[in-house]
């Protein structure tokens, strides 16, 4: 059993595969990707702030949780602080467990409570506008 | 008391700072603490509103008494993943 | 929106992350493990029979029901065939989608599914009985 | 009608072959297979009993006739991933 937790200065690196534990029938990964658009437009990237280390202690300590209470072989989670842009890793947790019913649940449980106290916070980079087309009145051979 | 609250996040920017101070009177509370954030940056109430600090890294019940010593922070809603 | 259904002889080979699609917000990934234990004792491996080109074929109807339903951006399967140690991966499920919750809900109902109606079977490969200690009457030095 | 019949897992491990043939009747359903297979092979009754064939490649419903042509498969229940 272990749990790892790693804060991780703009976004995650590729995936590599953790050894699966002995007695592990399941493992299970979730990633985060920034996407394109939040409820107020398009942005270019998020960036994510991090309070320091409470951040780190509160994902350890629901992993311990969730370690403890379902059993789990292995628990690793990283997260970014900093700026990440559209289509790039911000947040990554991988499950190792005996069983598939163990490690699913323990990973939506480990992301519902990611999402409601873990001192993160992400801040929308708006897209840059981009330069307005010209009106044809303004075009020299539009009059 | 002057007490210093770390913001973060929505507050940060809403109050374009990484702290304020507060005076919440002798020995506050969490509680008090909260109610005067939202009294001098009115900015900041439906944050404060939310009633999550963190005194010393720790989730802090509103009755909890803040000492000079302590960092606290504004947590409100947070947004991570 | 990709459906991919791969059937390998043997244990799967490492996980190679696809490219996020555009628009995706969340990855999930499970492998299945053979582990060491069936339900009659202890196993060296597990051989999986595949009615084929039946199991292929379930295997993308699924991916592609779940793909148009649920509004998947991607959706990648791999089974393996034939004999698989303990410990090496039989099974991976790789989804690509907007959000998590649907990512999640897809991954769940992709291995009910599989393990309801896709015609592959494993059969333990028992472990082979480790040679019993001699007794120490048979010992020359214990008379 | 002879009809063969391909085993997999459990049912081949239980028969020792990975086919079995027998006789249904004239024009005989999927439905008349399994209980054919079933009185020929009683060590297959509890996956026989489960109900489903594969003919050509797709579950058929026990009223499905089968045609010398098809390729029947007893599924029974599967245990992959």
């Amino acid at each position: 059993m272990s749990v790892s937790v790693t804060i991780t200065d703009g976004p995650l690196g590729p995936f590599l595969p953790p050894g699966a534990p002995a007695g592990a029938g399941a493992l299970v990964l979730f990633e985060g990707i920034v996407r394109e658009r939040e409820a107020d437009g398009p942005i270019d990237a998020l960036d994510y702030e991090a309070y320091q280390p409470m951040a780190q202690r509160m994902l350890a300590r629901i992993g311990d949780d969730l370690t403890t209470r379902l059993g789990l072989l292995g628990l690793w989670v990283e997260h970014s602080r900093g700026r990440v842009g559209v289509g790039r890793c911000s947040f990554r947790l991988v499950i190792a467990a005996p069983h598939r019913k163990e490690a699913l649940a323990a990973m939506d449980e480990f992301i519902d409570r990611l999402k409601q106290d873990v001192p993160i916070w992400k801040v929308p980079v708006w897209r840059r506008a981009t330069v307005a087309p010209a009106r044809p009145s303004d075009r020299p051979d539009a009059g | 008391m002057s007490v210093k609250v770390l913001l973060f996040g929505a507050a940060r920017l809403t109050v374009g700072r990484e702290h304020v101070v507060v005076d919440a009177g002798q020995a506050p509370t969490c509680r008090a603490v909260l109610t005067e954030l939202g009294a001098a940056y009115p900015a900041l109430r439906p944050i404060a509103g939310v009633g999550r600090l963190a005194v010393n890294s720790e989730f802090a019940s509103g009755d909890q008494q803040v000492r000079s010593t302590d960092e606290v922070a504004l947590i409100g809603l947070v947004s991570g993943g």
